[in-house]
């Protein structure tokens, strides 16, 4: 099943989601941010383009993911819950929609590097995958903190072909490694293409990942009216910089589904962040009474980032979409509860989404409701973590 | 267009003095030493001095920079403790401001600018706040009698150089390098090419920074821009254990080397 | 794509591969096995079984599997390579296939409960998570070694619910989980299904997983010529057990390709085996002079089995098919390569394979030749073991 | 299909003599006095033993005739190395060799045949070598003088039963539960339920094995079946060090139980 979004993805737009995006970066970078947006806006209206990048993810990248009804998990809470399965993605997430898409990009800018930003090593792994793949250079910048604690990943950005680099400056994790790529960037910025892992940063990345990942969406829209005769109560994704969400949300927007993006508690960027401009972007942070950036506290690294991108913060405040918080053991329960009932062990990303959806069955979200909800990764890079938390590794 | 402040005021005049303008930065805060830093660096010939507001996550800086900053961070200073200090010192010449927009946003416009008034603050610059969202600012802060200056790089088209250019005050600020600030041991070209083409479009003080760190490297860039900004080599040495007396000694050698070229 | 093999599916067959199979057991099992033959003959013939069947290998599992040509590595090699992509299966591997097509049998029988054998954990956990799925019981025994080595794997299996056993006697590995779930199936064989974990074992389990795994070879057939009009010269795969190279090879055996399965050195049954009659069937195993049967040493736990299906002995035997083994330094350089090339970290049982491939292209393959190479499982749950033996980790 | 061979002789003699069978089982090789505890054994009353010929991969066979085989094998032996320490020995009862079939299938027919003759074995018993394949090894075996035993469940049925027990030479072994060797503390009623149906089947001798651990169980079997074979208890015994004179008290006190039995 292929879904059909070019004249959507064609789109011209001014970078802002009312009054959230824009493109706050320093002035090297505004010529190769204005080139990326009039690359990105010619190539998705070029079929063959669209073409290259639908065929990759499919003959690849194993698109479409499926729709899995959860028969054992509905019949427990009382409504029909349905997974879109980013977790069967090639590299394990939905991550590798967009990196296919902003690879391909990188050739046809004519750069022969990509560089990148991680937090756990999702978004370096797809990133130096797509590299590998098309042939291009790859460094990834990660938080020496999280690189020791994600050892594993690093090794795999290197089999891959990938150089990793150890971010030392700041607090040492996911935020400073953006910091250090955007640096990174203003010094290679001709033949070196930024691949930014979310919708987030300075225009036209929110857009162009959203564009990038909205086949998340647009597949699991058509795929529930074809095989199940539905359009859903709900949509649940969870929101770390947002991207998975938003690529689900957007294709239910202008339905009538309830829209709901599940943040962690310590790192709810619009739960609890304030308007800032940080990385590029004008959106929601978690900041000091100053406006110092501050670290996000979550048992997901995926999701320890105290920013959001600008189309949530807009969703948030146009009441489009709501935004709920879950903690971190209702995450894990949740996690648990998940590969026991259906035998998706999920990521602990989308766990928080499945976490709120357990809390609130039969309570927000009322029994009976048919709920979609974005399975955007498998939770095999996560068991060890859990293993050592729920003490059975040491 | 051609309204201005007095810290481009304070410029124009030394320029038509026949003086290469030197504008060293110090991050603010990096030690409790740093405000008598400031009155040495005055003192050994700056034509202003670019004091920076360290900011958790300094985009635009190199390593030196940002250790300058995470040491001031973690000594727990704020924007506003900061500037409270500057606003009781006095100097005799011009402080221009270099922060990350966030800060300025946080606090809100008028309460920032009021900030800034308070501190006897001449200028501000914001590598993250483009043209196209600068306006907002510029305009309020001009009516603090403050000039926000605004950045050229190396890859900005000619046009909007010269937008840029315009829309600046104080200065204008030409990025010698395609990358962050810190030291380089090399002159880029580009730093030469980026002052001969600011010059070309602009009447403004055209000074040039990052990637400057040696008297040599002043001097070849000052024969062609009005003058040049120097910092992380000063930072360098200031986390090195350089101290007020070592600032002093550095920033009055290139002013040195400054003064040697004919004007 | 569904590709449609009920009516050989559907097929009776008397257990042996010329000399090769029967049904070599305690009489206690004997009729177990009498039903499950019975029970899976009449399923197969069943349509609603049947959809059922393919309906969650394609809803939960993610069939089809793409075939994906790797441009690089044939510019590289010199011949076409596709390979067939069981690694985006659910689980990670094409272990799926076949343990759904057991649980359903499970159900069908109207038992409550699977027991199941593992070793580095790969078939463990796909079984885990069928009964998960399913809602029965599963117990998974496991050599004591391999539960240390494989510790994660272990937690996994409990995540979705299963008891796991550690295996105690003998040298404490697969071959004697295999033991050990035999007699246990002995003391439980009323309520209690064992799924067996390859196309090895008593009649019908050799036949059976080849059914339930020849959807593997039927898609690609399926695919290549659909995709690329294309039939192979080369049909590769690794040889464990033997099940995702007979589910491979069966839709070639009556075609000219020229079919190829890849053992390991250390546990090369077919090259260094003889005639024997253990685990219930009469196939090839590692021995030693007197019949006791010897362990396996091979880099991937997924292969360290000393037997090897009863159909392979018998492709061997007849010459359809030819079975050549790689040594584990060959397995190392391709998994490396394959990463590095594609962006695909293979598992390291189908490192073997495409070690083979890399180097015989242009020596035994003749160069310009199409090659066909089962991508079994993906290399996450290697990664580790390959870190720390290239010294990345310790 | 009457035609038996002197195992089977033996065996019916006993039993017209009014005296209920006793096959213990010793697994072979499990420590240098093996060969003296068969003696001891046979001294005690037995009317057959049962050899285990230690297998790699045992799959009849529970933890504690598992535990005795790793130990025999950790020894070095193998099964020539048994038969021949076998072969020049000589016992007043049959020994009956117990292992798996891919011993004999490995050494091919003819030569295990051979050793087995060299070795005076009256029978043998192959858990796993089904009906279905047991025709080649039954006929050979025959010519040596050798019984082979076959092995009936309690999930066989009346059909198969009665066709195993056809075919079976030496005794019909009774399967007295569903599960593999080992001690049981209560007696399964499938023990009983299984003599009773093998005796209404045929008229060989009918033992039952699994599961008979104590005097009181085999009394209660014995009953109903011709005899019993008693494995795992009597190789925990001689595991926990109970030597040859341990075993004799054992299967001492077993044989006064079988021999309480009113015929
Ligand atoms: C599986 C998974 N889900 C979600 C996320 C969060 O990213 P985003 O909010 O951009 O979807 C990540 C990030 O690493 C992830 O790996
Ligand atoms: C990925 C993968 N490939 C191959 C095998 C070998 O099994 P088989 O020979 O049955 O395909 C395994 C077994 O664990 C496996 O995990």
């Amino acid at each position: 099943m292929t879904v059909d979004h070019e004249v959507d993805l064609a789109a011209d737009f001014d970078g802002k989601f009312g009054p959230f995006g824009g493109r706050y970066v320093p002035e090297s970078l505004m010529a190769a941010l204005a080139e990326l947006e009039d690359v990105f806006n010619d190539a998705t209206r070029d079929p063959v383009f669209m073409e290259t990048y639908r065929e990759i993810l499919r003959s690849y990248g194993g698109r479409p993911s499926p729709i899995t009804k959860c028969h054992n998990l509905s019949r427990e809470l009382g409504v029909e819950l349905y997974l879109k399965r980013e977790d069967l993605n090639h590299t394990g997430s939905h991550k590798i929609n967009n990196v296919i898409g902003q690879a391909l990009l990188t050739k046809r800018m004519g750069k022969s590097r990509m560089i990148a930003e991680t937090g756990a090593g999702q978004h370096g792994v797809a990133t130096a995958t797509a590299a590998a793949l098309l042939g291009l250079k790859c460094t990834v910048y990660m938080g020496e903190v999280d690189t020791e604690r994600q050892a594993l990943n690093v090794f795999r950005m290197k089999l891959l072909g990938a150089e990793v680099i150890a971010v030392k400056s700041g607090s040492r994790t996911l935020k400073d490694a953006i910091n250090e790529a955007m640096r990174e960037w203003v010094a290679c910025v001709e033949d070196t293409h930024y691949c930014i892992g979310s919708a987030m940063g300075p225009h036209p990345y929110p857009y162009m990942v959203r564009q990038f990942q909205r086949i998340i969406g647009d597949e699991a829209k058509a795929q529930l009216l074809d095989e199940f005769q539905l359009s859903p109560d709900y949509v649940i994704a969870c929101v770390g910089g947002g991207s998975n969400a938003i690529g689900t949300f957007t294709a239910f927007v202008e339905t009538d589904s309830k829209i709901v993006g599940v943040e962690p508690e310590g790192g709810a960027a619009i739960a609890r962040g304030v308007l800032g401009v940080i990385h590029g972007m004008r959106s929601q942070f978690i900041q000091d009474e100053f406006g110092q950036l501050e670290e996000a506290h979550s048992i997901s690294a995926g999701l320890d980032y105290p920013g959001v991108g600008p189309e949530h913060a807009h969703l948030a405040q146009s009441g489009r979409a709501t935004y709920a918080t879950v903690n971190d053991q209702e995450v894990l329960d949740a996690f648990q509860r998940c590969s026991r009932s259906e035998g998706i062990i999920p990521a602990l990303e989308p766990a928080h989404a499945l976490a709120y959806l357990f809390r609130e069955a039969g309570g927000e979200i009322p029994l009976g409701s048919s709920v979609l909800l974005t399975m955007s990764g498998r939770g095999d890079k996560d068991s060890e973590q859990v293993a050592k938390i729920l003490g059975y590794l040491k | 267009m051609e309204s201005y402040g007095s810290l481009e005021t304070h410029l124009r005049k030394a320029r038509s003095n026949g003086r290469k303008i030197l504008v060293p930065y110090v991050t603010a805060g990096y030690s409790p030493e740093w405000i008598d830093t400031l009155h040495h660096v005055a003192a050994a010939g700056a034509d202003a001095i670019e004091v920076g507001i360290p900011f958790s996550d300094p985009i635009m800086d190199g390593p030196v920079i940002q250790a300058a900053s995470t040491l001031a961070l973690n000594r727990g200073v704020t924007p506003l403790s900061l500037l409270n200090e500057l606003s009781s010192e006095s100097f005799d010449v011009p402080l221009v401001v270099m922060t990350y927009c966030n800060l300025l946003f946080h606090a809100g416009i008028e309460r920032f600018g009021g900030w800034l008034s308070e501190a006897k603050i001449g200028g501000t610059i914001f590598p993250d706040l483009p043209l196209e969202e600068s306006e907002e600012w510029s305009s309020f802060a001009a009516t603090k009698d403050i000039d926000n200056v605004m950045l050229v790089s190396p890859v900005t088209s000619e046009e909007r150089a010269k937008i840029i250019a315009d829309r600046s005050r104080g200065f204008v600020y030409g990025i010698g390098l395609m990358g962050v600030t810190g030291v380089r041991s090399t002159l880029e070209e580009s730093a030469s090419q980026i002052a001969v083409r600011l010059k070309a479009v602009t009447d403004r003080p055209v000074l040039i920074g990052i990637g400057i760190s040696n008297k040599d490297q002043a001097r070849t860039v000052g024969s062609i821009a009005d003058g040049v900004i120097v910092g992380s080599a000063l930072v360098k040495l200031l986390l090195d254990g350089g101290g007020p007396q070592g600032a002093f000694d550095f920033i009055s050698s290139l002013r040195e080397g400054l003064d040697e070229i004919d004007g």
